[in-house]
């Protein structure tokens, strides 16, 4: 526990995120009475188990240097093809297919970009179109929906007052990521490709394997995060959810993942999407029209930028005092022999 | 040691391509074209026809007239400008309130000039500011991704988030739906536009820094070109670019609404991923210092003439946009696989 | 040697482009010897170990382990049979752990483990290479360089291979390290491992080699016993010529008027404030290893680097540069070390980049047609004997000299006064090298003031006309011309003050 | 109230109706927006819902008729009574309101097929022939899609009239305009004739396409609103009156079919108050008038409104109707 405030209050962004949070959170608790009730947060978790899946998606790209733009058309084609599977197949092997397309697809962008050596933004533009159209012509255009809703009340009932199916599923997802990414060696070589990648490939890392894995696991929470918003209302639609992507990235930078990559985390991704997540239902109670929820959301954004623009002004300033304070510690004893030796 | 010789007189031909070093890259471009329109001639009946190719023409031209300012900011290094749909918006919303209504002043009401000059300062402003952030060593996709938010936001909350409408007769309508020598206003604007970028990049101190700028952020300090004032210049021009679309949009609308260039529901999908599409299409690469506008002018050619020609083929949306989407795929992954060989992007 | 080796390399061809990095090279190593690899810059020795340790597989020729033909693809396949590697150029992620670093990929590495077992796996090998007092959950970027270039070799180990490469990891280290470095290599030589030993100081290569190989331009030079061979012999083979011979001959005095003088300068990482002044056509060299404070003098005449204070007087003006671009408007020019860093525009033609630091003068009120940039590209290219033919190349496709000599060249541009040169022959081939020295030579005589820093100790002996030494930060001594020696130098830039005796 | 965002003009107006009748009758409302975008309504109701506070009545408007499902569960399952609007019920939604009120769309778009039919009859007396129509869309996958294409050509089946080309871009103005330029490119020689937008935002950017493709939109002949029409314009229609009226002035529109957002909030509490009162409602589904309009009677065109008040067609119109 210890160690891991300790760990914490090393990491800057995370603990500023950290900070971030708890002030919405307050304000809102103070100004709605209703807030700080487990109604809500029950609420708060639910919207937590969509946009902390794609929090998360984008957060493991960012961690490996590269950004997916195509994860809304991922999630929405994912969405389709479990809703329309569902009443024939029944949800768990619809949510099978749905969720192997995603990560295939999530796959397949991993290893083209670690094949070509280009960016994966300049890919995903593209398969952002595509993938979208590929949803709307899966679902012929309309809105595909179940004839059968024991599902979608299945997965949004209540357990344990805070929790329904979705939201516990979501969390586990989030605690394995968190694992694979910390703990294992594959984890760790996606955070070596992110953070330093000249350096990683002359340590001899292999730049597909982490490439094709991160793109898999982002598309996969994707997929997921479209499986939990079709199951749920029991529709899909081809041309939805691509307002995923903005808030997705809001979360995750957020959450205080490092655009450089290399930094950041699944801790940093889950706090991000609920900070937004505070901030949005919270602005639910207010019966804003929708452009004010965006431009709040993004006044979040920028308070983010402006303080990591700020922090790292300070660290260069920090690096150079303890570097002259080390020249000045070397000092005194390096110019004495000097001295004595060459008499000057 | 290799001599040094004169390359005296080389036949015009190298010249042009040495003029274009990038010839692969072109030619696959050029080549794309090809298939296009081969394609279009056997398969689909009245392509081949002048009015069609003004169409597509025309459609390349909103798109492609922002592409041209992003170009700038992709060449320089300095990414993408997310937030270019958004700042349109706003630019397009202060058009109309100064054609509407003078911005409170009746007698400056449906002002032409004045409500020009207000859009593109708009357009200025956003841009200088968000360029600041980036040259500040901000990330451009965060910092323009935060831009966006709230260029949105302050657009809508001014107009109330409501249509402005303008009536016709007004002064803007030579730009909107005039048209001159059979050619719409909005085609001419792009042509000029596209030449003058062209002009600007190739022969002038600014196009060249931006290259090199573009090539390496630290040689280019070392030289003595600063990336601080370049962000601020490249971010700039694109935000004017998009200004500049939108007034031309508005006044072919007679209105402007905050939500006019995010097609949440248009098949045609979202302004912004469009045009950043059209550079990549271009060729142009990511990495900065290499490209042009050309390329880029192309590019938005490129995907109005697909998108033309499905619908010819009386495709809905859905098969339009599929194949919209493979196009660019593939034309980025053909130049990926091809820059490889010349010059990698890493 | 009768004991047939464990790894042979026979006929080995490697070529980038143009320049073939290796011709028919060949290279052997046996059970638990010591095998030194030498060759100046650019020999061709990182290639070699390269391809020995499956970094490289675009190569031509044998390569047998234990007699048996092998083809290695990936670094994985090589490490499988017991090779590791630890490379010249630094493989550490920054804000990663020191454990996490030291088992960050590979065939053996757990595919499970908390940072906690990582650091007790990692204590014994930190142990063994002197990084007792490093804790192994620190992020690297707060280890200073020396101790990184440990904890490569720390990774190394950790490997448990069977024959170990070390390319140059002394290079960065201070003579207490490389010491630790040097005894434990001959440990694990003793415990029956093979180790080959890439280096340019040759007091080390005698010191604890068995055999020497020598690389000169891609070809080897055969392999020599340490024992019955020395310094002038081995520096004879790698360079295959007389020393002086590429380098054009001295200024007969030095001018007295000073041209720019320095005073009271203290950059960041020298120790106390430095003041000394250059000539006018006079070429001065700063003598120093890497971080003896040379190189960062340089950078910060330049404004590349901060200093506390100082300043600078030249052409009568007294003033401090804040910025590169500062300095370029008072006609000083800096040539960088990395040219691959900040000194070219690889992605750019070559014309580009020689006129990228006065684009001013290639242009009427900001506008550049017609062919003046033409015409003032060619000039600055013949100065420098850069083949005109590839004006519109980009610089990146040239060999390393040639982009030396664009990094270098482009600065006559400005018409500079001063002109600094870090490291001015770094990756360079040797034809390269002796024409860059005559250029430098002009250029003096047409009155520019020349001031370069070099590691390279035949350069400053050879070239210059005056030379300052360095030494961990503090100015030592200064030399002119005939009375400037290798031997001299070597001892005011290795230990001014007598404390090693190696 | 959960309905789609007020900055579509027709919604706005829609708000401001319904905010000035609740307050007339004592009622206080709170509106809820969204950008059009069900998944976010979606969470708006799993968020309203979740703050315990329950209201006497739901009036609900889904961004999409069909896929609203989920939100109409969630709302109807706290035994609130729900009051559908706008997008005609659909078999699933019957178990969950207790009544519609808004547009017919069918009737709207078949009102608008006869009226071009009348057109196309004015049009022959004054000698023009061609009868090849065009149709600009909702996008095909939007619920309204269906009823209104369906309507329309029944209207206009057994006349001369044949639809040779449909398409759907999108919602307003913008779209509306790119559809018909590329529509346009697609059927230019084989001749258009007459155009239906299918409201009139969309249509209003497509006549701006029509104009700039050389076409001769105006209908008037030299007379002015004497009911003739000139033999050789391209005939619209419209409907909604959610465009700019402009075009029905300057004779660009021949006609559209008025539905008010006025009348559709009215109604909405009307029918809330009567449900209120004795507990259901007269009859399940209640339209708002779709009266046509064409610019002859535009002027002398008023209804009543369900506050019993007369309205006049600018009050009653959304969109460039000052
Ligand atoms: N990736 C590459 N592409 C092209 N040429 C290369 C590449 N790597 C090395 N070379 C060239 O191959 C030759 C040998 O390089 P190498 O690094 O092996 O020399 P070296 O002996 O290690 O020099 P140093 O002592 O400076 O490390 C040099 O001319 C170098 O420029
Ligand atoms: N350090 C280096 N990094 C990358 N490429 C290098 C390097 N050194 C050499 N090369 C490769 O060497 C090739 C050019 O080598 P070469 O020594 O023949 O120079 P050159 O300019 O072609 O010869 P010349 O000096 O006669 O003009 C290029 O294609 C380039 O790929
Ligand atoms: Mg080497
Ligand atoms: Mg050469």
């Amino acid at each position: 526990m210890e160690n891991f405030l300790k760990k914490i209050t090393k990491d800057v962004d995370l603990s500023f995120a950290i900070l971030l949070s708890f002030c919405v959170y307050v304000f809102f608790a103070i100004n709605i009475e209703v807030f700080f009730s487990h109604n809500i947060s029950f609420a708060i978790l639910e919207r937590f188990a969509v946009l902390g899946l794609v929090g998360l998606a984008l957060t493991i790209c960012i961690i490996a240097g590269e950004i997916d733009l195509s994860i809304g058309s991922n999630a929405a084609l994912c969405a389709v093809i479990v809703v329309k599977l569902t009443d024939p197949l029944g949800a768990p092997l619809a949510m099978i297919i749905g969720l192997s397309v995603s990560t295939l697809i999530g796959a397949t962008q991993g290893f083209v970009i670690a094949f070509i050596r280009i960016r994966a933004i300049v890919i995903t533009v593209g398969t952002l179109m595509l993938l979208r159209g590929v949803a709307l012509l899966i679902a012929e255009e309309k809105t595909v929906m179940l004839t059968d809703f024991r599902v979608p009340d299945f997965i949004t009932t209540k357990v344990l007052m805070y929790f329904s199916p979705a939201s516990l599923t979501v969390i586990f997802i989030f605690i394995c990521v968190g694992i694979f990414m910390r703990y294992t060696k594959y984890g760790r070589e996606i955070y070596a490709i992110g953070g330093a990648r000249k350096e990683a490939l002359t340590a001899g890392i292999p730049l597909r394997r982490p490439m094709i894995i991160a793109f898999a696991l982002s598309g996969f929470c994707a997929g997921f995060a479209g499986t939990v918003i079709g199951l749920k209302s029991g529709t899909a639609q081809g041309l939805g959810l691509q307002y995923l992507l903005l808030a997705g990235t809001v979360a995750a930078f957020v959450g205080g993942v490092s655009i450089l990559g290399g930094k950041g985390g699944v801790l940093g991704a889950a706090i991000g999407a609920l900070t937004v997540n505070f901030l949005n239902t919270g602005l639910v109670f207010y019966a804003l029209q929708v452009h004010f929820v965006q431009l709040f959301t993004s006044v979040l954004l920028v308070i983010v930028i402006v303080f990591q623009t700020m922090s790292r002004v300070f660290d260069s300033r920090q690096a150079r005092k303890s570097l002259l304070a080390t020249i000045d510690e070397r000092k005194t004893s390096l110019l004495e022999k000097k001295r004595s030796a060459l008499g000057r | 040691m290799s001599a040094i010789i004169e390359n005296n007189q080389l036949p015009f031909s190298t010249k042009f391509l040495q003029f274009y070093k990038d010839r692969t890259l072109l030619a696959i471009l050029l080549s794309l074209f090809a298939v296009m329109f081969i394609y279009g001639i056997f398969f689909t009946e009245n392509y081949l026809t002048i009015t069609n190719f003004k169409a597509i023409i025309r459609d390349a031209a909103l798109y492609g007239i922002m592409a041209i300012g992003l170009t700038f900011v992709t060449l320089s290094g300095n990414f993408f400008l997310l937030s270019l749909k958004e700042t349109a918006s706003i630019c397009g919303v202060t058009f109309a309130m100064g054609m509407a209504t003078g911005f409170g002043s009746p007698d400056l009401a449906g002002n032409f000039l004045v409500s020009l000059l207000a859009a593109l300062a708009v357009g200025v402003v956003s841009g200088v500011i968000q360029g600041y952030f980036v040259g500040m060593g901000g990330n451009p996709i965060v910092v323009t991704l935060g831009g966006a938010g709230i260029l949105y936001g302050i657009g809508a909350w001014w107009s109330d988030n409501l249509v402005i409408n303008f009536t016709r007769p007004h002064d803007a309508e030579w730009l909107g739906t005039g048209s001159f020598l059979g050619l719409p206003s909005i085609t001419w604007s792009f042509i000029l536009i596209a030449i003058a970028a062209e002009i600007v990049l190739r022969h002038t101190n600014f196009g060249r820094k931006v290259y090199l700028v573009g090539a390496n952020k630290a040689a280019g300090k070392a030289t003595g070109h600063e990336n601080f004032s370049m962000a601020i210049i490249v971010f700039t021009i694109c935000s004017v670019c998009c200004a500049f679309v939108a007034v031309a949009f508005v006044a072919q609308m007679d209105s402007a609404q905050s939500n006019y260039f995010s097609a949440e529901f248009g098949s045609s999908g979202d302004m912004t991923i469009l045009v950043i599409a059209t550079v990549m299409v271009g060729g142009n690469s990511i990495m900065g210092g290499y490209g042009s506008t050309l390329r880029t002018s192309l590019g938005a050619i490129f995907i109005a003439m697909v998108d033309n020609m499905m619908v010819l083929q009386g495709f809905n949306s859905g098969p339009r946009i599929v194949g919209v989407g493979l196009m660019i795929v593939f034309s980025i992954i053909v130049f990926g696989l091809f820059a490889k060989g010349s010059r990698a992007q890493e | 040697m009768s004991t047939n080796p464990i790894l042979k390399i026979s006929k080995v061809s490697r070529t980038f482009g143009a320049i073939q990095a290796l011709k028919e090279a060949n290279f052997e190593i046996n059970e638990g010897e010591i095998m030194g690899l030498v060759g100046e810059n650019g020999a061709g020795k990182s290639t070699l170990v390269k391809i020995i340790s499956g970094f490289d597989p675009g190569f031509k020729g044998s390569y047998q382990i234990n007699g048996k033909e092998v083809k290695f693809e990936t670094p994985s396949q090589a490490e499988e049979s017991g090779i590791a590697i630890a490379q010249q150029e630094l493989s550490l992620i920054p804000n990663m752990s020191v454990a996490e670093n030291i088992f960050l990929t590979g065939a053996k590495v757990k595919k499970f483990a908390t940072l906690n077992t990582l650091a007790k796996m990692a204590r014994p090998y930190l142990d063994e290479v002197g990084l007792t007092e490093v804790d192994p959950t620190t992020r690297i970027n707060l280890l200073s360089v020396g101790e990184q270039h440990l904890v490569e070799v720390a990774r190394l180990i950790s490997r448990e291979a069977k024959i170990l490469i070390l390319d140059e990891p002394t290079a960065a280290l201070g003579e207490a390290e490389s010491r630790r470095i040097l005894e434990m290599v001959e440990r694990l030589a003793a415990n029956g491992k093979s180790i080959i030993y890439v280096s340019h100081r040759l007091d080390e290569i005698f010191k604890i080699t068995k055999r020497i190989t020598i690389l000169r331009d891609g070809v080897s030079q055969g392999i020599q016993e340490t024992k019955d061979i020395d310094v002038n012999k081995l520096v004879e083979i790698m360079l295959g010529r007389e020393l002086a011979n590429m380098f054009p001959s001295k200024a007969d005095h030095i001018s007295d008027d000073p041209k720019l003088e320095v005073k009271e300068l203290w950059p960041d990482g020298v120790l106390e404030p430095v003041s000394f002044s250059a000539f006018k056509g006079e070429i001065l060299g700063l003598s120093g290893q890497l971080g003896s404070g040379a190189g960062e003098v340089l950078a910060s005449i330049a404004g590349a680097l901060q200093s506390r204070s100082g300043s600078l007087t030249l052409n009568g003006e007294t003033f401090l540069p804040k910025s590169p671009s500062h300095a370029i408007k008072k006609k000083i020019a800096y040539c960088s070390s990395d040219r691959k860093k900040d000194g070219l525009f690889l992605g750019r033609p070559i014309f580009e980049n020689l006129t990228s630091p006065a684009l001013g003068a290639i242009s009427k009120y900001g506008f550049n047609f017609g062919s003046s940039e033409d015409n003032y590209s060619k000039n600055l290219a013949k100065e420098f004997l850069i083949d005109v033919k590839r004006m519109h190349d980009e610089s990146g496709l040239l060999s390393g000299g040639n982009q030396q000599k664009v990094a270098l060249g482009k600065w006559l541009s400005i018409k500079p006064d001063v002109l600094l040169v870090n490291e001015p022959t770094r990756g360079v081939d040797v034809g390269a090298k002796s024409e860059i020295y005559q250029r430098m030579r002009e250029l003096a005589a047409r009155g520019i003031t020349i001031i370069f820093a070099s590691t390279d100790i035949q350069e400053i002996t050879y070239l210059p006309d005056r030379v300052i030494t360095f030494y961990r930060g503090m100015m030592i001594d200064e030399h002119r011309l005939e009375k400037i020696k290798t031997p001299l130098i070597l001892k005011e830039i290795t230990d001014p003050f007598n404390e090693t005796n190696l | 109230s959960f309905n789609a965002a007020s900055s579509e003009a027709y919604v706005g107006a829609f708000v401001k109706g319904i905010k000035a009748t609740a307050e007339q009758y004592g009622y206080d409302i709170t509106v809820f927006e969204n950008n059009y975008n069900q998944a976010e309504q979606n969470q708006q109701v799993e968020q309203y819902l979740s703050s315990g506070a329950l209201p006497d009545v739901f009036i609900w408007w889904p961004p999409d008729a069909v896929a609203g499902l989920g939100s109409l569960r969630k709302l109807a399952k706290t035994g609130v009574p729900v009051l559908k609007i706008n997008q005609l019920p659909n078999e699933q939604d019957k178990a969950f309101i207790f009544g519609y009120a808004g547009p017919d769309d069918s009737l709207r778009a078949y009102n608008a097929g006869e009226m071009m039919v009348k057109a196309m009859k004015m049009k022959q007396a004054a000698g023009g022939d061609g009868y090849n129509v065009i149709a600009l869309s909702y996008p095909h996958s939007y619920g309204g899609y269906g009823l209104s294409i369906n309507a329309f050509k029944q209207a206009i089946a057994g006349t001369d009239l044949n639809l040779i080309g449909d398409i759907g871009e999108g919602f307003g103005q913008a779209n509306g305009y790119k559809g018909a330029a590329k529509l346009i490119a697609k059927v230019k020689d084989q001749g258009i004739h007459f155009v239906y937008g299918m409201d009139d935002a969309i249509l209003t950017g497509g006549i701006k396409a029509l104009e700039e493709a050389g076409y001769n939109v105006d209908w008037y002949a030299g007379t002015g609103k004497s009911g003739s029409v000139d033999s050789d314009a391209v005939i619209t229609v419209g409907t909604v009156c959610n465009g700019d009226k402009q075009m029905i002035t300057d004779g660009k529109q021949f006609g559209t079919t008025l539905q008010s957002p006025l009348h559709e909030g009215q109604l909405a509490i009307a029918l809330v108050k009567e449900y209120m009162e004795n507990g259901k409602l007269a009859n399940y589904i209640n339209f708002t008038p779709n009266p046509s309009v064409t610019g002859a009677t535009m002027d002398f065109t008023a209804l009543r409104g369900f506050d019993g008040k007369l309205y006049g067609i600018n009050e009653l119109c959304s969109g460039a109707w000052d």
